[in-house]
């Protein structure tokens, strides 16, 4: 049978729980291509220079967006667990911050 | 190490990295301005104690932190329980540790 | 089709059929009292503190707990609404101990009652109380209560046999002590004896064999059943209290007959009838405060001048309160009404009284031993204590307290048990026989007969009552009994077969049914809440006599013995002079 | 289990009981299901009703129709005894384990304890008191299903109740009952409890309570 449970505080554990995952998978990738710096700077300026890429770009992207998004579910989670707010008063806290977050590292990406 | 030692663990992990990830992804935005080079990045970060000692604590967080939560992950989607979970976060967090450590010897020394 | 080899059997030495009150203060006190190492089994026809009736209970909990109240005003109280029928021992002890039972409650138990402002426990006053007595948390006082109690009896070494149903009590041999008891493991359909030295029937009584009732589904008269085949005798069988405002939704509905509490109308809640006009003034200077049988009485008049099938009850109007008081007054029972579609804090709500206790029950003494050695009775099961009438209050109060007596007498009397007793198989046979019967005829469905029964209970041996109904009812009863005979249920899969259970709840049912009609013939007074219209006097208080049933080859008879007026004669108090009458301040 | 479609006539007043009561009266007497109260208070009839975990007496069939038809199934994280009936033994187990049981400090020769009943403590306990073991949390949870010595959300919120009963006497065992495996600290917050709790209670914010109880013993503060 189908569970049913699409609501807000249900989403907002599988986004973290998404986020947390991906940046785990992308940990390693992460430290192996700077470790490159160790032997060669060449084949790190390489790499480097993919990021100019729009792919690679958009991963990226996409990276400080689940760095964003898991930091404030992550904050989101301590500040309910303990902090003795209510717990509606931390989810909005929480929601702002993230929010005026997320506006501003976008407007900062976009500007360069 | 008890279930509450690793949720201990993890929470003040995360709470050791909250600055960290904020003036790392702040230095991001900062240096992917006008592109990112080699060059770049360890001129900034080559020799210098603050930077060894910054990315060093976030990696010994990060490798905590991730492996907790990847245990964590493990017993609930993949269904591993006991010692072979545990191993294998364990592993995970050791991996996470020596992969680290080399990037930040890397940049740093 | 099964044989008594098919039977697994099972040991124990203290035996508790029910979790209700009574049955999870017997098992908490027996492993308090018995000695190291004896084995206490708990066996229950649903789930442990999941069935039954305490934890339905709403209202409260009477004990007397000084302030002006005592322990002698209590059981004034309960002699007088029970009309000088309760047996006064087993009153005055429900009285007396209910003070130790609530400390035990809240101290050992973990229960948490309401508070005044001081931090003592708050206390109200139900219909018929002259003093502010009950205990309650919030209107959900049952869930406190028997949460904290099963708790208690789940963290312990107790052996659980949850979904058993018993179905027969088997004693040795020459029948002058208990065995054991046969039951059906609901959950595979199998049967089991468990032999005991003691067994406690806790199994709550519980009238649901009238139209509209009050009780849990589980609840169907199988203890009184069962005693009365080992030809046990149970008095005041006639007594089915009522409660004046049960909810009519329908008769395809279970929500139909539960209760819509009293509080409602002692708030000022209306009763207005098909006409939209109030009607219990007619009744009693009271009005709608009136006690459970006079309001009970007051609205069965009403429907019978209407005699309308479309709308059958009178109403209960809350809305000159104020809607948004009612909201907030009475949260969970306006939140009940919504949920099953109804606005109880601005509209009305079709109500009609539902029968709600069983006072009548196993004739047993002070320390509930029953006639037949290893067996003890406690809770609704019992008889006696309440007379012809159930205080409101009383009830948790009354199996409570006997459940913990029960406990400790059981643990102290089995020491002096030896070796568990030889059934005699030939009843074992027969009980089996009789369980097993339906699943030798053609299938059929169960549900036409048991709203048959429950027509006939309403109509003939309902709140109002006469010989010509009562005959009446006896004729029906028999042919509804006689045609279960020929309703079969389907052999093939027995395990969790509701539907056989179902016929095994009519069988009792019909069995106690009858018991309950030839006692009403029996009492020609009206007493409590036993209403007889052809014989409407309550006759003299000092001759007293209640109605003694019991099975004698196979048929019911009802004979009466007199009220032993062992502590208080009728026209006299235990009260010291002077006392006021009452402590209850005017509404 | 394959699932079964019934007809059944429609009524005004019919809850998700009714109509499951309807089947096993008139159409497959062979369905099993549990029910006892009728009327919320005993939390025996919980199935899964289009997906959600639901309390079917108070349930309205109104309110659950999807099309024309509802889905009902037994309770999820729980054994199926039969059709509809969930083993709720390794419920109740856990309640246990949760060290949900009153420590007495007194006994039934002394006196009643006078207890305030506006602090915050007690404000806190009588949050979560009106529980009547459903398991319609344990069922919605997620945290349950994928961790099987999870102690569940109801059993939680009684330890927490229990945490802040002035009567209550080991404050320790409780918080040790819910810091190791599968205690307080395997909830991820997802709150599926508070959404589908029938009572309208917070196992949530329970839980959180325990979690915060249990930091501030670990850095030394005390109750
Ligand atoms: C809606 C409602 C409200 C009430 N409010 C109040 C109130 O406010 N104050 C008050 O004092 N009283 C009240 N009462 C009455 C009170 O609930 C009962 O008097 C009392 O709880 C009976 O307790 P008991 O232990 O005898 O039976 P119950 O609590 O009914 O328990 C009976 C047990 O026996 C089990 N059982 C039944 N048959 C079998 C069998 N064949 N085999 C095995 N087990 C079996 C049942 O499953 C159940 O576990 C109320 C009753 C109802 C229905
Ligand atoms: C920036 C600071 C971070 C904070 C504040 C933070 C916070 C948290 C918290 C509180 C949890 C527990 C969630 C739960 O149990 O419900 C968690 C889980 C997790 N975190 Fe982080 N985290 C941070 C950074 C990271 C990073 C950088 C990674 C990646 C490597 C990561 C990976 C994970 C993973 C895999 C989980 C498990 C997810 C789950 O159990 O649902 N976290 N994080
Ligand atoms: S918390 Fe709510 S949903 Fe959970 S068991 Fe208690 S009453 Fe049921
Ligand atoms: S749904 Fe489960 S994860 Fe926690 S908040 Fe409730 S217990
Ligand atoms: S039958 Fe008791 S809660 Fe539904």
């Amino acid at each position: 049978m189908k569970v049913a449970r699409a609501h807000p505080l249900w989403l907002a554990y599988l986004l973290h729980r998404l986020s947390g995952l991906g940046l785990a998978l992308f940990l390693p990738l992460h430290f192996w291509v700077l470790s490159y710096a160790l032997n060669d700077a060449a084949k790190l300026d390489a790499f480097l220079t993919l990021t100019e890429m729009p792919l690679v770009k958009m991963a990226e992207f996409g990276l400080v967006f689940l760095l964003a998004v898991h930091l404030f579910g992550g904050l989101r989670l301590l500040a309910l667990e303990w902090l003795p707010w209510s717990a509606p008063q931390k989810t909005w806290a929480a929601a702002a911050v993230a929010g005026s977050f997320l506006v501003s590292t976008t407007f900062l990406l976009q500007a360069i | 190490m008890s279930e509450f030692h690793l949720y201990m663990a993890q929470r003040l992990s995360a709470l050791v990295m909250a600055p960290f990830v904020i003036v790392h992804i702040g230095v991001m935005i900062y240096a992917i301005q006008g592109g990112l080079s080699a060059a770049e990045i360890l001129g900034r970060t080559q020799g210098s104690v603050f930077w060894f000692a910054f990315y060093g604590m976030f990696v010994v967080a990060v490798s905590i932190h991730a492996a907790i939560g990847l245990r964590t992950i493990l017993g609930e989607w993949a269904g591993l329980r006991g010692g072979m979970r545990d191993w294998l976060s364990a592993v995970i967090g050791l991996g996470l540790f020596a992969l680290g450590s080399q990037a930040v010897w890397a940049v740093t020394a | 089709m099964f044989s008594t080899r098919d039977i697994d059997r099972h040991d124990t030495d203290i035996l508790i059929l029910g979790t209700g009150g009574a049955g999870m203060f017997a098992a908490l006190h027996a492993m308090q009292t018995a000695p190291e190492g004896t084995k206490v089994t708990i066996a229950v026809k649903g789930l442990i503190g999941k069935c039954g009736c305490t934890r339905m209970v709403q209202g409260g909990y009477n004990v007397a707990l000084g302030g002006g109240d005592s322990v002698e005003r209590h059981f004034m109280d309960t002699i007088e609404g029970g009309k000088w029928l309760p047996n006064q021992d087993m009153a005055w002890r429900l009285c007396e101990q209910a003070v130790v039972r609530i400390r035990e409650l809240e101290n050992e138990i973990g229960c948490f009652f309401d508070r005044n402002s001081d931090g003592s426990l708050h206390q109200k006053a139900f219909a018929g109380q002259t003093a502010d007595r009950t205990v309650h948390k919030g209107d959900l006082t049952g869930i406190e209560i028997i949460n904290r109690l099963m708790e208690q009896v789940l963290s312990r070494p107790v052996e659980k046999l949850q979904e058993h149903r018993a179905i027969g009590l088997i004693p040795t041999k020459d029948g002058s002590a208990l065995a054991g008891v046969l039951m059906i493991d609901m959950r595979t359909g199998k049967f089991r004896f468990v032999r005991a030295k003691t067994v406690l029937m806790a199994t709550g009584g519980g009238p649901t064999m009238y139209k509209y009732h009050t009780p849990s589904g589980d609840k169907t008269m199988d203890g009184l059943a069962m005693a009365m085949r080992v030809g046990l005798p149970l008095r005041d069988m006639e007594m089915v209290q009522f409660h004046p405002t049960g909810l009519l939704a329908g008769d395809h509905t279970r929500m139909t007959g539960t209760v819509l509490e009293e509080g409602l109308r002692g708030a000022g809640g209306q009763l207005v009838n098909h006409a939209g006009q109030r009607f219990m003034f007619d009744y009693d200077g009271k009005g709608e405060r009136a006690t459970r049988d006079v309001v009970s009485r007051g609205i069965y008049s009403e429907m019978r001048k209407n005699n309308n099938p479309e709308q059958e009850g009178v109403f209960i109007s809350m809305s000159h309160l104020g809607p948004d008081f009612v909201r907030e007054k009475f949260k969970g029972m306006v939140k009940r009404c919504a949920d099953s579609g109804f606005d109880l804090a601005a509209g009305k709500v079709e109500v009609v009284p539902t029968a709600h206790y069983f006072m009548g029950g196993v004739v047993v003494d002070v320390d509930t031993r029953t006639a037949m050695e290893g067996l003890y009775v406690a809770g609704e099961d019992a008889g006696g204590a309440h007379g012809s009438n159930r205080l409101g209050g009383n009830g948790v109060a009354n199996s409570t307290v006997y459940g913990g007596i029960a406990g400790d007498v059981m643990g102290a009397d089995i020491r002096s048990m030896g070796a568990l007793r030889e059934p005699d198989e030939a009843v074992m046979a027969a009980e089996l026989a009789r369980a097993s019967h339906p699943l030798t005829r053609d299938p059929a469905l169960v549900l036409p007969l048991r709203k048959q029964l429950q027509e006939a209970m309403w109509d003939e041996v309902g709140v109002m009552r006469t010989e010509a109904g009562l005959k009446r009812g006896l004729g029906r009863i028999a042919e509804i009994s006689d045609a279960l005979g020929d309703v079969g249920v389907a052999a093939d899969n027995l395990a969790f077969n509701l539907t056989w259970h179902d016929w095994l709840n009519l069988r009792s049912l019909c069995d106690i049914s009858e018991v309950i009609t030839k006692a009403a013939l029996a009492r020609q007074n009206s007493r409590g809440a036993h209403y007889r219209e052809d014989f409407p006097d309550p006759g003299a208080m000092e001759d007293s006599y209640f109605t003694v049933a019991r099975q004698v080859d196979g048929a019911v008879e009802v004979g009466r013995e007199d009220v032993q007026f062992t502590i208080v004669r009728p026209g006299e108090t235990v009260l010291p002079e002077g006392e006021p009458e009452t402590l209850v301040a005017a509404q | 289990m394959r699932p079964q479609t019934f007809e059944v006539p429609a009524y005004d007043n019919q809850t998700v009981l009714d109509v499951v009561s309807w089947i096993q009266q008139n159409a497959d007497p062979t369905l099993t299901y549990r029910f006892a109260c009728r009327v919320g208070m005993c939390g025996s009839c919980a199935m899964m009703v289009n997906g959600v975990p639901r309390w079917t007496c108070r349930t309205h069939v109104s309110k659950v129709l999807d099309g024309n038809a509802i889905e009902v199934g037994p309770l999820r994280n729980l054994p199926v005894i039969k059709d509809l009936a969930a083993d709720m033994d390794p419920f109740f187990d856990k309640w246990v384990s949760a060290e949900g049981m009153h420590h007495p400090t007194r006994t039934r020769d002394d006196a009643i304890e006078a207890i305030d009943p506006v602090t915050m403590e007690r404000q806190e306990a009588n949050a979560g008191i009106e529980c009547i073991n459903c398991s319609v949390c344990y069922s919605a949870c997620d945290t349950v299903a994928g961790n099987p010595d999870y102690l569940g959300p109801a059993a939680l919120q009684r330890a927490w109740t229990l945490y802040n009963d002035a009567k209550d006497a080991n404050k320790d065992a409780i918080l040790d009952a819910v810091s190791g495996t599968g205690g307080c600290h395997s909830c991820h917050s997802m709150g599926s409890c508070t959404t589908y709790c029938p009572n309208e209670l917070d196992p949530l914010s329970a839980i959180l309570g325990l979690k915060r109880a249990t930091t501030k013993r670990f850095f030394g503060g005390r109750k």
